[in-house]
């Protein structure tokens, strides 16, 4: 399709007989619009439309086009001799309700000639606003580090993670859990060490450098071991380092 | 002009784009210019262009506020190539525009469907130009980009809000199916940080 | 102000360079503002600013003329537009925020894999406001940034170590269990209340 700016270029040229309706078919905006103007140019009501007629009109006017050009007016041609063809069925003896086959294109048009007067507005502000110009000089910002107030809650975030894995779970994008959560590992790190210890402390179990995942696999770990009564987790006091400690059955708390 | 008025001309001079409302609701704030609140200091700042006789004129859009030059300079700006007007958009585009305004936030399908032609190539110009972004994505197969309109758009098209354009039943032809009638104001390009798609 | 004058301030307004001399000579010419040259019209428009009341002036730079905001208002100028910025995050930031506190350190190009758009933008937005910085430098080719959270992340959502953060497979249940809207209670660990301090 063209690009934005170039309004109407004039696409298709041909040396045939019919440059009238070569020329006109470069200003339509598609298919809607042509049959809009043929609706207009023949003065009939919207609502109850000759669609033979106008099938004809519109297979006549577009059959200069070439193609690849034409593929969204085709369809359309294609519609209206669809529709024409359901016309000419007979109604069924007794039948109350008619479903007139020309209902929804009525309804695509009028809602296409809605999108036009919009595009009036719009053209009209736009001209409005062309006719004037803005600053277009820019000074150089100067940098004054404020930190704007964010309003933001962790449940907000959460909603985020959720949206981004169900993003991420969709086949042709790769899976987003956590980098590789190894809490089997964990689990397994921690029962070797509770096999030789009853005590142990957190940084016991984790590596000096830990990277976040590790961390989050341990932490992962002790809560499921804890959960099935294996260990304990004790903390002394708020923040201080968890204790951990085996809670076989044999043990006291 | 009240100190009030001098630093809102002074931040409107130094923008390219409309000053959002707020920004000078922090700047009247701090200013703290005894009675004059933001709305008289604008109001004079207007009087002053208006009446004094300049060449430029402060206008409230897309939400906030922008000087720009008047009307009747504009052929002698371009003749003298200091600056140039935007080119005109295609009928298809403000089609496209058009939908985007009131169906936002929208994917390229229904867009499509409600112009009966292909909108690839209109939707990679248009948000090359900053008039649409991609403001979400949508449920369903491929989780489609869909469009919103930008503050840009708001500038580029004179208009205050959203809501400054017809209202649906406003419009001569009414549709007889009810829809989303007005285009209520997506909250959707809050931040700055709001990301073009990839272009790069 | 005289015609020409008005003329030039609205040239000078709309060009994005210091105009020549030469350019606005052609101007008053063009202009033929009576006895008005393109001299008076300068000092009148320069006079105009700085005897009014302004908060811009009129200053000639090596390239010609420009209109420029007084040096005592950027400040509150800059100021204001930080503090209005909006205060909510837009959704494809969080988005972009939660997909770094999960993997970092991440780099762009893997932020926009999964996204499906481009991060660039949000990115730099993040990092203006202090959430995430850049930790490190992968691996290959160009050595890309990567980016992890910062403190003022968990000061944000009132965490005090990323672990606090609920693991991937929990979160449909951390979602659905009422909470209080603020960060108070910290979805991952429930066992004791409190979690293990960081190990670095």
């Amino acid at each position: 399709m063209d690009d934005v700016a170039l309004a109407d270029p004039p696409r298709m040229m041909t040396p045939s007989g019919s440059e009238v309706f070569v020329v006109e078919l470069a200003e339509f905006s598609g298919p809607l619009d042509l049959l809009l103007s043929l609706i207009r140019d023949e003065q009939i009501d919207i609502y109850d439309i000759p669609i033979a007629r106008i099938a004809e009109q519109f297979l006549g006017r577009i059959s200069s086009l070439k193609l690849d050009e034409a593929a969204d007016y085709l369809e359309m041609a294609a519609r209206l001799v669809r529709i024409k063809a359901q016309m000419l069925l007979p109604r069924r003896e007794g039948e109350d309700v008619w479903d007139d086959p020309r209902a929804e294109l009525v309804r695509r048009l009028l809602e296409y000639q809605q999108v036009r007067e919009v595009v009036d507005v719009l053209e009209r502000r736009s001209e409005e606003r062309r006719g004037r110009f803005a600053r277009a000089y820019t000074q150089q910002a100067i940098q004054v580090p404020v930190p704007g107030a964010l309003r933001i809650s962790l449940p907000e975030l959460l909603s985020a993670v959720d949206r981004v894995l169900r993003l991420a779970r969709k086949p042709h994008i790769h899976d987003v859990v956590p980098r590789a959560l190894d809490v089997d590992g964990a689990i397994g790190i921690v029962r070797a060490l509770l096999a030789i210890r009853s005590h142990a402390q957190w940084k016991d179990v984790l590596p000096r450098k830990a990277e976040p995942w590790e961390v989050l696999s341990l932490l992962l770990a002790l809560l499921e071991l804890a959960k099935l009564g294996e260990l304990r987790l004790a903390q002394p006091r708020p923040f201080a380092a968890f204790e951990i400690s085996r809670d076989s059955t044999g043990e006291a708390a | 002009m009240t100190a009030l008025a001098k630093l809102l001309e002074a931040a409107l001079f130094a923008s390219a784009v409309p000053v959002p409302v707020e920004a000078l609701r922090v700047m009247a704030k701090h200013a703290d210019d005894g009675e004059t609140t933001l709305d008289i200091a604008l109001a004079e700042l207007r009087d002053h262009y208006d009446s004094d006789g300049h060449g430029v004129e402060l206008i409230e859009v897309a939400g906030g506020w922008q000087i720009l030059t008047r009307p009747e300079y504009t052929e002698a700006i371009e003749r003298a190539q200091l600056a140039a007007r935007p080119q005109r958009l295609s009928m298809a585009a403000l089609e496209t525009l058009a939908i985007i305004a009131y169906r936002q936030p929208i994917g390229r399908a229904e867009i499509e469907e409600i112009r009966g032609v292909g909108a690839g190539a209109i939707l990679k110009s248009l948000h090359e130009r900053a008039l649409i972004d991609i403001v979400a994505r949508g449920e369903g197969l491929g989780r489609p980009l869909l469009y919103g309109t930008t503050p840009s758009f708001l500038e580029q098209f004179a208009l205050r809000h959203l809501e400054e354009l017809p209202r649906a039943d406003e419009l001569a032809i009414a549709l007889r199916a009810p829809r989303p009638a007005t285009p209520t104001s997506v909250p959707a390009v809050t931040d700055n940080g709001e990301a073009p798609p990839r272009a790069d």
